[in-house]
Parts: structure tokens; C-alpha cells; sequence
């Protein structure tokens, strides 16, 4: 299976790019097969997710997924952003090749730990 | 959109007369070679003016080569067909030395030959951080019962010409045979097997414009090897299958025409490799050229993009219709990152942002500019999300 | 001169319509299926649209299909991939049922594996004189550590078609898995992999109007089988090399085009080849059909002309134009003659006048005419100086 | 190689067909490897080969290396016809393939056999 149009569209014209000086949390992962890099800044107000960021150091799908997850999390509720998973990610994106996979969890984990650390700030 | 291919040690395309000479073996002269009749005829002479032809390429005899389905078959049927002329695996053991740098298809068999019943040993020469390797540490390996010496002449990824001259003189020193993978240097360096002590070597149709799944295994005179494949006696019994005839005429023609070339493909290609590597250095920051400066191939330029990753790069280039490679885990169906990058001592971060481009007859410094011209940006914008370019462009 | 080509079962000339498919995959769609930018995607769309091609004229699913460089790498890669799945040479001890008249392909093949240190043991079935496997014999000699049974379809020098459906239905009974080497019968004869039970199957590209030098295997998903080719992870891991993209291509549409024409073809090669048959018979004395007169390819006549050498016949006929293959020993390089004849209880002297005609879909009545018109006086001739015709002409 | 012109000419037009029944020697010989058989008849007068035939079953490269001996015989004396070789005869036809050189002796063979049989008549 090659990229779909959507994972093209994300991978060329990611949204949500760059960081945030004043996050309220921060989720960072890597992978060491890949050798690819997540990390997401997201500000929360109300429970909710008002600004989110990504940073990714790889490949066209960690680009691609990094750039959707942060579309999809971008005004949910903490716990709703929680739900999101990579199948969501990936289902939202019409799919990704087989071999991608394992190369495109690493936004909605670094998503996940980002809203773990806010929280864990209390 | 115009597309500009730079990835030519992945394949390339067949040359026109490369065409034009396989032309009448599809549908003409189509005979099994092995046929008595006058089709048979037709292509069993066709056969043999090819055999001279790739003979006479290699400054070989024409019995010493013989036709497979590439370079893979060649690679395989080199060092299996000499352990199992060897007797290695039924009793007898058997000692190997290659590189580290070795293509899959050398690397691949040789853990294969490790395998449990196979009865082999096989030592793996390290390389320097240039991709050479030291001639002084293949011969500190030699055994009593090593039989095989295989290093690749260039290598595939950083195109890194090893001193093969000195390690086949090593070999027949130590009364060991010495097999090179020529496949990517063949019509880019100088071969001539009258001059270098190299007992067989590996080439490919596909990487010298000719069709793809046609190769030679060249065997010197008197050394015995065993067949991987049987039936029929062709090329000697020692590769059977019915000849591909139109394929072999094609290759024999891409070797002819790589042979006539060489001077001013490699003149050609020199210029162009040196153009994209000072000017992308001059153009972008932190890029670094990967392997040998200058003991490498006239159309290999392997560079290092720090803080971006491979395919990202390869996918923008791709939009733009440029076509290369990467030595990046995430660019191939396995997810090791290159073995070769990994023994020069990089970090997996450099390999994953090491971009592969092979030049190719057809290119032109136009082609180049247009190269120079889009690449900063690419760079730019991939730096400018990565976590780890520390705002770096 | 005009040239009539009756050799089909040696090779078939490249139809136009797979030359057609075939053509832009030299130099335009050239890319390495591995790639991963646009030249490579061409690339390996192609080759995934023929997998489904070739996978569907055999009711096969696409997974199951390996492309590999032709007919005699199919059934090298089936009989040792078997056995070195199953530990066969290291340690264990295994058993092939193969048949006395199988293509040389396999018979060599059986041979390494019964030779030191390869730990088979092989049973070659001996056929009757209409050159028929019984399946009796095939259930009768399997035994405890018996791993495979190779018995091919049809025969490619008297085109006799085996009982593979009854001899797969004994390999399943017996929980032993089943290769068949369908090279000849492919395109002749119905194949359904959905219907009959065969785990392994051998196609060749170049007999059905394809190039040469391309084939494939199937292997039924779940059978388990060792790569003879280790290198690069093409073709699933089973088959490592650069894939012939245009070659397989070709192969598919030719494929294709065989199930196409299915019925067609063989009304029109079944109606050649009897009046070939009737006429000759009719037209000359002491002339018999070897292999079974119904259960035989309908573009198979195998003729045997008392008193006659097949070398001298074949030559004759090859000055008139008309291309031929013969059992003579004197035919080939090797001086054997036919192990199939041989099989099938002939005297030496009745294998020597044996011509086989193998009709093609290119092939008219008047060329069948036109052989008929010649073929008397040509063994007429001979006859005249046969020191064993007692004056028979 | 192939056959040469020679050769097929041999073959396509052999001289001294058929067989002498009232021969003064007659030698038959057959390979068994080809499955090959040549029958050579003479007539011999003051010690010369005045008349010879031949018959052969066999591919190319026997008839016409018989055909080539029956001539290179014809008219010699009996110890220049038993001078003649395997080797004189494939000289004589430009040569033969490898492959067929084992195929090719049964004339020659043939001839020799002829003449003992004569001799041995006495
Ligand atoms: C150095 C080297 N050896 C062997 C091969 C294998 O050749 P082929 O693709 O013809 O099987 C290649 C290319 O794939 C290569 O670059
Ligand atoms: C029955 C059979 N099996 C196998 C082969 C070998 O196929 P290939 O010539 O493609 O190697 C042939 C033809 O040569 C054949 O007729």
C-alpha cells in the first residue's frame, strides 16, 4: 500500500507546526527502529485542548500522523483527546502502508504523555 | 512536470541501442539456443557473440562467463557454488572473509552458509569511517581452511571503491580464492581481468542501462564450482534454464556501449557528482559527504543531511520529480537503517538523514542546478519542525 | 524461404500484444520496484497488477504467486525449498516421489538431493507405454518421511497429461504436499487451483508466447518452503534480486492472453495436430505415435519413423524450413537419448527416429499441408540408405 | 560449431549410395551411444578399391563423414584406404563439431573392416 492523498496533504502541508514557549505539557517519544521523533505541545483552558504543536524528526507517515493527531485533538477535552488512537489517527488518514505502522504511534503517545504531564502538574 | 532521475545504482533505464539491439530476439530470432534447427541456430550464435562480447569487456575469456538472472543469482551461485564444490556442509568446513559493507545478496548468503548444516565460518572485514577496507585486516584473517575471499569492488550505497587489486593479490598469496561483487563499478571504474587477480566477479545488466533480470558470473579458468540450479546442461551445466536470449544480447550491448563510453561517461559524471556535492555543502549547513572522498565512484554522491530524516527528504524530492534514495529505516520494506552507514560509525540519527544520488548518462548540469535550486528549501522546511534541529535551517 | 516453426514445446516466439505491455518498462517505466519514489511506484504497481494476472488464470490468490527467472528456478526452488524447509541434509532424512519422464529440471534436481550429504532418498515412478503415471504406483510408494511428490503435467516430449488431480487427492490423503511442473500444460490444458489439490506449481513464461528468462511458482499459503536465493527481501523474502519488471509484465499478459484464447487455441491446435498426425500415418509406412493417443497436448505430435535417425530427419526438414525437435541422442549436446522414450519401453533404435512436432497458435493447415507434402520424400531418402530399412522406404 | 558447408552437401547429396551385392568386403559398424550404423561394401581390383558404397543409419555427421570416405577411398590402393583416419576425414569436411566427432568414426571403421574382411578372404 502507498501513502494515501490525505497522508501526502498532512506530510506536505502539516498543520499545527512548530512549539509552544508556554506549554502546559509536553510529550516527547521516540523510536529506535525508525530513528524517528515526536514531540507535542498542547495548552489546556477548561479542561480542554486550545493550542496544540508538533515538532517530528521523520518519516513522511510520522510527519503525516503528527500533523493529524494534532488536528484531531485541537479543541476536545483532555479526555477525549485521551481516547484518540493510532487506528483513529490512521483511519483518519485512509489508512497507512503496513510497514508505517509501527512509525506512526508516536504522535498520539506523545500526545497522551503531553496530556499526562499537565495533568500530572495538577 | 519534468522528472529527473538520480537514483541509477537502483536501475536504470535500458539504453536505446541496448533496445534496438534486443529488438529482433523477442518476436524474430526467438529460438531456444539449444534448438538444432536454424531458429536454434539464430540464437545460439547470438548467444556466443554476446559471451564474447562481456568476455572481452572484463579483457576474459569467453568460457569464463557465464549468463545468470543478475547480479543476486551471480553473488549467490559465486559463493555457495564454491563451498559446495568445496564439500563444505557435507563434512568439510569451510572459512569465508567479506566486508561489512557487502550488498544483501552477499551479506544474505553468507549468514545463510552460517546456518546450522552449512559448515561455515565467515568473517566480516570492518571498514573505516571512510568505507575502505584495510587490505592489511583481510589478511590478518586468513585461516588454514579459508576458502573464499568476496569484496564488493564499489559499494552500492556511498559508492566507495575498495583496493581490490591488493586484497586479490593477498588471496592468491594465501592460495585463497577471491571473488568482487562488480556490479555498480562495472563501466565506472577500470576492469581488466588481465590485470588484477580477482578468480571471479559479479555483474548486472540493470545497473548499465541494459534489462533488467539478466547478469554474468565471471569464473576464472580452472576454478571449480557447482551449479545452485539444475536441469538442462546449459552454459556449461554450471546454470541451467533456457538462455534468455534477447535479455543477454541487451546486456552484452550495454556492456559494449559501457566499455566505449567510459572516458567520457566518467568525465561526465565526475563533473556533475562534484557540482551537486559543493554546491549542496555550500548551499546548506551541516551537510557532510558520506564514505571516500575520492576513492569512490564518478556518480555517487551520498550526503547527510543532519537534523531531517531520509524518506521525508526523498518524498519532497519526489514532489518535485526528483528521484533518490536513502539509506533511512523507514525507506524500505525492512526497518534495519543501512548496515553500510552503520559500520562507517554514524549515529542513527545520521544515517537516518543520509540522501543517496547516483548520476546517470543522461543527466545534465541543468538537471543539477535545478537540484540546488529546490533542496534548501526542502531542508529548510523539514529542520524547521524537527525536535531536533535546535532552530538550525 | 518461408520458415514454419513447429518447435513450440522448445520455446514460442513473443506475442505482439505482450510486446505491447511489455515496452514501456524498459525506459520509461524502468524504476526498481523497491523504490520509493514515482519511478519505483510505476514499477511496482506493474508488478503487483501482474501477480493478480498470473494469480487469477490459475484461480491462485496473489500472495501465492513468486516470480522467479523461469521453468527450471520454479522447480529447483519447489523440490529444494521443500526439503531445506524441512531441516532435509541437516539431520533429518527425507523422501521424494518423483516420475521417470519428469523434465530435466526436476530429475537433475533429484539427483543432487539423493547425492552425499543432502539426505534425500528419491523414487522415480516408471510410466506405462502410453506414457502415464498410474497413481497407484504414486500411493503405493510413499512412505513414513516421504515430503513430497513432483509429478508433472504434461510431458514436453510426448505431451502426455498426468492424473494430477487423482495423484494430488493421494498426496492430501497422505498429508504429503504436492508440486506439479506445469510448464507445458499451462495455456493447453484446464488448470484451477481451486479445484484440483496442488500445493506447488511451476509456470515458465517463455512457452506460452512470453520472454524468456521469467517463470513463476506457485506455493499454496501455508506451505512452507526455503528461498534458494538469499539477498535483498524481493519477492516476500523467497526470492531475493532485482525484479525483471518488464519481463514480468510480459509474462502476465501472456498469461492473460493464454486463458483468453484457452478455447479457441486448443480447437484450432487439436484440429493441426491431428491431421498431422492422420496425414503422416496415412502418407508413410512404419510411422507411430508415441505417448498416449488422447491424453497428450492437443499441440503435441510425437512421431516415430522406423528406420530413420532424428538428427538426419531434423536436418532435412530444417533445409525445407520446417523446424523440428527429435529424442535422438545425436541431437544434443549430451549424448544421451530421451530418458522419456526410453521410459516408455522403446528400443534404442525406435527412440533415434522419434520427431516431435509441437504446434503453435501462429501455426496453419497450410503449413501442415506443406510438412506433409515434404515428409515423404525425406524419409524416403533416408530410408534409401538405412542400412536397417531392408528396403523399406 | 556447427556444420559446415561441406558438411551439409555430404549430407544432403551423399555420393556412392547403396550397397554392392556381389562385394568383395563388406564392413558394418555401429556406435552404440548414437545409436549409429554404417555399412560399407568394395570392390576391389589389382589391389585397388575400384567400387564402393555405403549405407548408414544416422544423424548428419555420419552420413556425411561416409559419404566423405566412400570418395576419399574410391580408387586408392587397399593400404592407402586403410591409412585413411577418423581424423583425415573430418579434415576433409572442414572439420566437425565436438559433439559429433565420436559419431564420425564409423565409417573410417567401417572401411577398415571392409578391407580386412577382403584380406582375410584372402
Ligand atoms: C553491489 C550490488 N550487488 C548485487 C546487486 C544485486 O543485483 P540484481 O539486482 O541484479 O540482483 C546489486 C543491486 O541490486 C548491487 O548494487
Ligand atoms: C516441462 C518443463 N519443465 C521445465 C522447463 C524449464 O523451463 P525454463 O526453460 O523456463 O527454465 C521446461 C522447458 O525447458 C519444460 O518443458
Amino acid at each position: 500500500m502507498e501513502y494515501t492523498e490525505e497522508v501526502m496533504d498532512h506530510f506536505l502541508n502539516p498543520r499545527n507546526i512548530g512549539d509552544i514557549p508556554d506549554a502546559d505539557g509536553v510529550g516527547t517519544i521516540g523510536n529506535q527502529v525508525c530513528g524517528d521523533m515526536t514531540s507535542v505541545y498542547i495548552k489546556v483552558a477548561d479542561d480542554r485542548i486550545v493550542d496544540i504543536k508538533f515538532k517530528t524528526f521523520g518519516c513522511g507517515a510520522a510527519i503525516a500522523t503528527a500533523s493529524k493527531t494534532t488536528e484531531l485533538a485541537l479543541g476536545k477535552t483532555l479526555d477525549e483527546a485521551l481516547a484518540i488512537t493510532r487506528d483513529d489517527v490512521a483511519d483518519a488518514l485512509g489508512g497507512l502502508p503496513e510497514a508505517k505502522l509501527h512509525c506512526s504511534n508516536l504522535a498520539a503517545d506523545a500526545l497522551h504523555v503531553a496530556i499526562e504531564e499537565y495533568r500530572a502538574k495538577g | 512536470m519534468k522528472r529527473i532521475y538520480l537514483d541509477h545504482a537502483a536501475t536504470t533505464a535500458v539504453d536505446s541501442e541496448v533496445m534496438q539491439a534486443m529488438a529482433p530476439y523477442f518476436a524474430e530470432a526467438f529460438g531456444n539456443a539449444s534448438s538444432l534447427h536454424s531458429f536454434g541456430k539464430d540464437a545460439s550464435r547470438a548467444l556466443g557473440a554476446a559471451r564474447q562480447t562481456v568476455a572481452d569487456a572484463l579483457g576474459a575469456g569467453m568460457g569464463e562467463i557465464f549468463f545468470t538472472s543478475g547480479g543476486t543469482e551471480s553473488d549467490n551461485l559465486a559463493l555457495k557454488g564454491v563451498m559446495m564444490a568445496g564439500g563444505v556442509g557435507r563434512g568439510e568446513r569451510g572459512h569465508i572473509i567479506t566486508s561489512a559493507i557487502e550488498h544483501p545478496a552477499i551479506l544474505n548468503t553468507c549468514r545463510y552458509l552460517e546456518g546450522a548444516g552449512h559448515g561455515c565460518d565467515v568473517t566480516y572485514i570492518p571498514v573505516g569511517s571512510d568505507g575502505l577496507v584495510d587490505p592489511g585486516d583481510v589478511a590478518d584473517a586468513i585461516r588454514d581452511d579459508t576458502k573464499l575471499i568476496s569484496i564488493m569492488h564499489a559499494n552500492n550505497e556511498i559508492g566507495t571503491i575498495q583496493p581490490i587489486a591488493e586484497i586479490g593479490a593477498i588471496a592468491r598469496k594465501n592460495g585463497v580464492l577471491f571473488h568482487t561483487d562488480a556490479v555498480q563499478s562495472f563501466g565506472k571504474t577500470e576492469i581488466d581481468l588481465r590485470k588484477i587477480p580477482v578468480d571471479m566477479l559479479s555483474l548486472s545488466s540493470h545497473k548499465i542501462y541494459g534489462p533488467k533480470g539478466v547478469g554474468a558470473l565471471y569464473v576464472r579458468d580452472g576454478v571449480e564450482i557447482a551449479p545452485l540450479m539444475h536441469g538442462g546442461g546449459h552454459e556449461s551445466g554450471l546454470r541451467a534454464g533456457t538462455e534468455n536470449v534477447a535479455g543477454i544480447v541487451g546486456f552484452a550491448k550495454a556492456a559494449m556501449l559501457a566499455i566505449e563510453r567510459f572516458a567520457p561517461d566518467c568525465s561526465h559524471l565526475t563533473k556533475l557528482r562534484d557540482m551537486l556535492i559543493k554546491g549542496t555543502i555550500a548551499a546548506i549547513d551541516d551537510v557532510h559527504l558520506n564514505g571516500h572522498p575520492t576513492e569512490r565512484l564518478p556518480n555517487n554522491a551520498n550526503l547527510r543531511f543532519d537534523f531531517v530524516e531520509g524518506e521525508a527528504m526523498l518524498l519532497h524530492l519526489d514532489v518535485k520529480g526528483i528521484a533518490v534514495s536513502t539509506g533511512s529505516a523507514c525507506s524500505s520494506a525492512s526497518s534495519e537503517p543501512s548496515h553500510v552507514l552503520l559500520a562507517l560509525g554514524l549515529a542513527p540519527e545520521e544515517i537516518h538523514g543520509s540522501i543517496r544520488f547516483t548520476l546517470g548518462r543522461e543527466n545534465t548540469e541543468e538537471e543539477i542546478l535545478y537540484v540546488l535550486d529546490v533542496l534548501p528549501e526542502i531542508v529548510g522546511k523539514l529542520r524547521a519542525i524537527s525536535p531536533i534541529a535546535g532552530g538550525k535551517r
